[in-house]
């Protein structure tokens, strides 16, 4: 069997004897005779070469797509080998949350600095130090817009559904209701639905639209935010963190939360995981954001310090009355995207927006000049889209064939595609020219 | 030290994407962003060497001893790492089509058979990506179970003062009335405390145990007992499973759900601060509830589900890191690594108990806790005083101030990967150290002499909070 | 273009200024008009991505062999992954040559560790800091027998070839003769031979044999150690230092010195290196050592210390004079091999040394088996061994379509085997089934 | 701190090999192992814990400035790290078939053709492990010549006293014997010291330019006509091309042979003391005379050859990480790391030169050299005592007492790829010593305070050596 455990016999013996015991199990005394297992029915350990082996023949399992044209939450990006190695730091990596202020300054520094970017990102005021994903963070900010008896929250439909109905759970925890706003025929939320909704509710707490949206549209989201306000309710937006780099901050645009998937902030597609969420808000819901947050003080000496702030909002002391129950979060997948985005930089980072933008017009294009396909809506995009198909399937199938990952399939006769700046030309022409030839 | 913006000068940059091969998009003025988002600009050197300093003023396991009591800090082992970052888990989109993931499907089958036998329980979901998530999603079990017999009165979870601060905040955010109840003089439930809170608005007991003392509860079947005689559920919070892995089961205590840290006692790293996994388990009857998950994005059936606590289907990597520690440990590991972890724990506490009495008698599990409250009295010396030096001297300092329900608390956990030696050195350290807040209280009061900074003013932190930088 | 060069517009503007220059250009103002050039003739320089795709397309040419049946001094051994992240580690691999003491304890420690390691193997007394490879250590090792008049150099003919080889090179260089040790019929060096050359030589300086030599064999260090020094020359001893976790170190067998080619230890294939060169000698032969060596001392507190140490001997003080010419080494080798023996422990490198040794034993059980195959030498041998084979090219055909590297031909009729612990009894019984179906 | 073995203990290991799955063989009892060898037992945890404890007392480029002079410490980019582990290089045995390993062999030719057209070469040979290896490499290519075309009388090697000691102990290794020359005040060829000692007996002349003390040659091309015309044959020590490369070709300035230092110019990671690579390029009319290379043990042809330095065929991954480092750089990116590298010396060397003055007059190269001789008659502060304070100072200090000609000598050499505020930084390090050791020259002999050890005692390691441990 493999262990990690240094004690040898002979410590286990100097260390009873030191204690006056005779043997471990007096230790465990404690515990009833009857529930006491006698052993566990799973296999003997390995030893580290057929764990290699055994985990290893697993990866080869799976099947690795050279060329990704899919989307919808996930997404591969380039991540610079800086981010890779930079990351891998043992410290970094074998650390806790940092407690202890002095002992971990770099830990906390990293975070401030994370919180910095993403509050420059999204054009907001504060962050806090991670939590889950995407999903979560969407809930979570949900719960933020709740106000004293305000508590009905607005989700638009056109939202990634993995976020809706992660938003849905949360509120079945907390026992509020989630009211859809519906899809307009232009792919987009329906803002005059919006309007009239809340025109009859006082109650109205938050809104979540989402943009770019789940189909790659970009929404109004100026216009949501007039129609929020103008009825006492906050909107949350949801973004594609690498869309700002070319996109309008929705700090700028009126948005009160701005949250999202950091995964493609330089985490790898991972299967889903482990992935980023980040949320930012205005000053003003500060005291609402759940999960760590950093902040920077100064010690003894009067030098610039940082620590863990804000904790009154936290589960460790508010209990019952905390914010959120949040303690454990994604921090090393904070210190990513941070060392992502600085490895990138100001002009490097909206060069890979403003290329995974040029490459899914042109891909857009290309496809849609394919006889059976062609754009479903019209409005503005991103990097992501959605075109009619002939037979999704098949067309999967055909491209799978070469190694190429195609649009995910909303039903059997469209596909949500996703370009980025990893996909070259080339490999644009080629999934065109394979879509076109199964047509034939 | 310097932030990364401080170092940034424009112009600096890394090389990292070639031209754009298509020609260039356009997109429309009014959606468009006015002024590029503040990001540092800097050369590889620079932020590599930035990150460097960082790691260098931080504290990991790979460190040094760090028994940071309730977090069982034990350590990560390499191979985990390795395995982790093979291109057939990394480079896998989590959409795929099922047939061309098998070996994920097959890793998250691997992970549960092994943690189903060791928590006893009969299905689990990767989904909730930490301890308190884990939480939530097994309060929000509870919460549809009995919704789904019509059992509406039952809005109340009773929590032991000595719990973890999650178990409140979690049952709150599943909706439940918290009551909480006080702990006997040994630190373990009051059994008539809890009778006298149950009753037909009992959604359910969350408990962990060992408990946050380090005591595990002899009467841990009879309070499970009770708890299901009135109606109610019974939520094992997995933090310190540590302990008991392989020895005795939640299930077979009585628990109906159960949460597991990975990153605690299957050793994933903690990564300051998370990525983690707190795998949900519970028994069948509860299973149809369990959080929705699957290949697509809208799932068909799980009808009775409540649906799900996050996109896709978890921390995949972390599960890829304790699946191959379990293959690892296996059948007999898995026991060993709970007798060590108690074995330290009671050497390390039988070692200083002299000058640090346990808060609570008899041996301790994988965790105890000791009060500095005389010590606190008689030279003014505090758990946080302590925490402070003990950073000056090689170690990270143990969990303070928690539970609650001991004054001046110091909450040890050594876990089973540290050795005898550092177990003694440890507890001369701690020895020393009483000596010197008998002879110099003022130097513990000034501690930390040698880290990064001095201690902070956390009241000026949040009084006037600085969130983010500002150029 | 990619760079590394922090340097803006801006930053070298400054700078000349604060020069009195006006441009770079006046720096170089010592070079010749006439010896510029205008430009280099090779591509413009390209971003990260388009490197990495470059390089892994290289990379993507070569053939992996999952299963590798193949030494002839290179060996795939299983590398902890321990050894692998451990040895990452950036500032190991960003230091230079410890020349500051105070501020390179680590990595001066960790050669004094990795030499009391080799030491350990070879049952020897010092050992340097490694040089460039196996073939560079024999050679170098075969100088360090040169002694007041005594210059004829003596090398068994079942050495490595390349060794033998490189052993001509440098003797070529030193202008000394390289006189050749028959090989037996046995696949052994002729003792008798060497006893019969030497009796007529008094200027006999050195005697390098391999054990286990090329052929795998173990070879009579014993006996020919008897012969050197009856006859005022020394032996120097090539070894395989995995095998020295199962055979008597050359230490305890009369060897003046050890050395060898240390990749096994730890080190991947890696088409030939980095590699790593050992060397350790009798203390009487301390001072012949090239390259750098650590020592143990005192600070000036009292505290134990390291340094680089016998300096006199080398190149940077002595000059021509210089042992050797020896400045950078294979420092990073020599910790990864001290890792490595770390990892595996002193119960875990006997074993796999034995499990080598096993494997070998019944793979060529089951290669002799089949009709055609054959053992060629009788003797005791490591975890290599020659048969004979029908038509080497097509065992090796028919093997490599099952993506297994099979032994080293020696001409059309002989193949060289290497067993090692990852070879698997599935792996070894599939080879001999394929290499038995050739035949039929 | 103790060693390894010191913190071994019988019993504890890494579980690393499963069992042996083929029967147990033995070995005849005379060839077997008496005694194991003495290796230490620790668990992984121990094992990772010392090294990292081992790393954080060194300091590498990545920990910070390390103007090591003559030593060309750049920044080494993490892709070339990333790109080096790839499994298609990693995992390819040097005996595979030529036809299995044609990416190894394109990059060869691809970093022998961008080293060619820097070098001014022909030929290019991969076989050398690091610069002195090169040398010896090149010296023989010399000697084989002469030899081939019955020249034996060319005996003689010429060698600037400033030169790297290994160009002499490479001559020596070679078989040549050394003639020394004077350099001249300006740190130049002395060339009527030069003429004075061509003659038949000249097999070649060594040179690095810029040389030692960081000054290009501006007689360069009649230094190497004028051994040409004497018969022999001009090397050129690449130590320092990193000033020159893009800017003027050692092909073009009359050097017959060259050796590159990869883990310099081309940033490859110096590894504590290596792998390096020590590339040899060559005219064509020497090109016959290279290391026999292939991918079979015996190499048929190349009859010419001087044999092989090594076994197979260089240190290839170093190759790799150059390759990379080489096609991001390309045709414009090398003549800016010259500029960039020559610039940065300046100007450092300016910012100090009040009070630490040049040995040499006007622009230096990539490097200058400063001379404390004064400082150390006037206060008794020597180079070395300079470079233990700056150890203190959070950088490497610079080479010290090299090259021999200049009394006190510190050798700077920032590279390309530190910034202007890295140099600021360092230069008021620089002065602020200076003013220390005008008023408390004591405090710098007292230098390092904040190292893991005080200042150790060399003469006692050299006449006591121990060389290993003992237990």
């Amino acid at each position: 069997m493999g262990s990690y455990i240094p004690n040898t016999e002979t410590d286990r013996s100097e260390m009873l004897a030191a204690m006056g015991r005779k043997s471990i199990d007096e230790l465990f005394a404690n515990i009833p005779e009857n529930v006491r297992i006698k052993d566990l029915n799973i296999p003997k350990g390995m030893a580290e070469l057929d764990v290699t082996r055994a985990i290893a023949s697993l990866a080869g399992e799976n099947k690795i797509f050279s060329v990704v044209f899919r989307g919808a939450g996930a997404y591969k990006h380039y991540i610079p080998a800086a981010v890779k190695r930079i990351t891998a730091n043992e410290t970094f990596t074998t650390a806790y949350t940092p407690y202890q202020a002095e002992i971990s300054q770099g830990i906390l520094q990293s975070i401030f600095e994370y919180q910095t970017m993403i509050c420059e990102l999204t054009g907001m005021d504060a962050a806090n130090a991670s939590v889950y994903d995407g999903a979560s963070a969407a809930a979570e900010a949900m719960n933020m817009c709740r106000d004293r008896g305000k508590n009905n929250i607005y989700v638009s439909g056109t939202a990634h559904p993995q976020v809706i109905e992660t938003i849905r759970t949360y509120c079945f925890g907390y026992g509020i209701p989630v009211i859809m706003i519906p899809k307009n025929t232009d792919g987009k939320t329906d803002l005059t639905a919006l309007k009239n909704l809340l025109a009859d509710d006082k109650a109205a707490a938050g809104i979540y639209i989402q943009s770019p949206n789940f189909f790659g549209l970009v929404e109004d989201i100026p216009g949501a935010s007039e129609i929020a306000h103008a009825n006492g309710a906050l909107l949350a937006t949801g973004v594609n963190p690498i869309s700002l780099g070319l996109l309008e901050s929705p700090g700028a645009l009126g948005a009160d939360i701005a949250l999202g998937e950091g995964q493609p902030l330089g985490m790898p597609l991972a299967w889903g995981g482990p992935y980023l969420g980040f949320i930012a808000c205005k000053n003003s819901l500060m005291r609402k954001l759940p999960g760590r947050i950093v902040g920077e003080t100064t010690d003894t000496k009067g030098e610039r310090a940082f620590v863990l702030t804000l904790q009154a909002r936290e589960q460790h002391i508010r209990r019952e009355k905390a914010s959120s129950n949040i303690c454990s979060n994604e921090a090393h997948c904070a210190l990513t995207a941070a060392v992502y985005l600085s490895v990138m930089g100001e002009e490097g980072f909206a060069e890979a927006a403003r290329q995974c933008h040029s490459k899914a017009i042109y891909t857009a294009k290309q496809i849609s000049a394919i006889s059976g396909y062609s754009l479903v809506y019209d409005g503005e995009f991103f990097n992501e889209f959605v075109t009619q198909c002939p037979d999704t399937e098949k067309a999967l199938k055909v491209l799978e064939k070469d190694g190429i990952l195609g649009g995910y399939p909303l039903g059997k006769s469209q596909l949500l595609w996703c370009v980025t700046e990893l996909n070259t030309k080339d490999e644009i022409d080629r999934m065109a020219c394979i879509l076109k030839e199964a047509t034939l | 030290m310097k932030l990364i913006f401080e170092k940034s000068r424009p112009g600096r940059g890394c090389s990292i994407l070639p031209p754009c091969d298509v020609p260039e998009a356009s997109i429309p003025q009014s959606l468009a962003r006015k002024k590029p988002a503040g990001l540092p600009c800097l050369d590889e050197n620079e932020i590599s060497r930035h990150y460097s300093t960082l790691a260098k003023r931080s504290f990991g396991v790979n460190d040094g001893f760090y028994p940071l009591g309730s977090c069982t800090m034990k350590y990560n082992p390499k191979v985990n790492e390795e395995l982790a970052r093979l291109p057939g888990f990394t480079d896998i989109h989590p959409l795929q089509d099922a047939c061309t993931v098998q070996g994920c499907l097959r890793i998250l089958d691997l992970a549960a058979s092994y943690l189903n036998e060791i928590s006893g329980m009969d299905a689990m979901s990767f989904q909730p990506a930490a301890g308190a998530h884990g939480e939530l999603t097994g309060l929000l079990l509870f919460k549809r179970y009995h919704q789904s017999r019509g059992d509406s009165a039952r809005t109340k979870i009773i929590i032991p003062d000595s719990a973890h601060g999650t178990n409140p905040a979690s049952a709150a955010m599943a909706g439940f009335e918290v009551v909480n109840i006080p702990s006997g003089a040994d630190g373990c439930v009051d059994l008539a405390a809890l009778k006298a809170v149950l009753g037909p608005d009992t959604a359910g007991l969350m408990l962990t145990n060992p408990n946050t003392v380090g005591i595990f509860d002899p009467n841990i079947t009879e309070i499970t007992r009770l708890v299901h005689e009135a109606g109610g559920l019974n939520y094992y919070d997995g933090a310190n499973l540590n302990a008991i892995m392989g020895i005795v089961r939640p299930g077979d205590m009585g628990f109906d759900v159960v949460h597991l840290n990975l990153h605690k006692s299957f050793s994933t790293p903690h990564g300051g601060g998370g990525p983690g996994s707190g795998a949900v388990g519970c028994e069948k009857n509860l299973a149809p509830f369990l959080p929705r998950s699957g290949t697509e994005l809208e799932v068909a059936g799980q009808a009775q589900s409540i649906g799900r606590v996050r996109a896709f289907n978890g921390n995949f990597l972390i599960v890829v890191r304790a699946a191959a520690y379990l293959l690892t440990l296996g059948k007999e590991g898995i026991p060993d690594v709970a007798k060590n972890a108690v074995l330290n724990a009671n050497y390390l506490m039988e070692k200083i108990r002299g000058k640090f009495p346990p808060a609570y008698e008899g041996p301790c599990m994988h965790e105890f806790v000791i009060s500095v409250e005389k010590l606190k009295e008689t030279h003014g010396v505090s758990a946080l005083d302590i925490a402070k030096a003990l950073q000056d001297r090689g170690m990270h300092p143990p969990t303070i101030y928690f539970p609650l329900i001991v004054h001046e608390a110091l909450m040890v956990e050594p876990t089973e990967t540290e050795s005898k030696e550092t177990l003694d050195d440890a507890a001369r350290t701690f020895l020393s150290l009483f000596d010197e807040a008998e002879k110099h209280p003022e130097s513990l009061h000034a501690a930390p002499m040698n880290s990064a900074i001095g201690r902070p003013d956390d009241v000026k932190a949040a009084r006037q909070p600085v969130l983010r930088f500002r150029c």
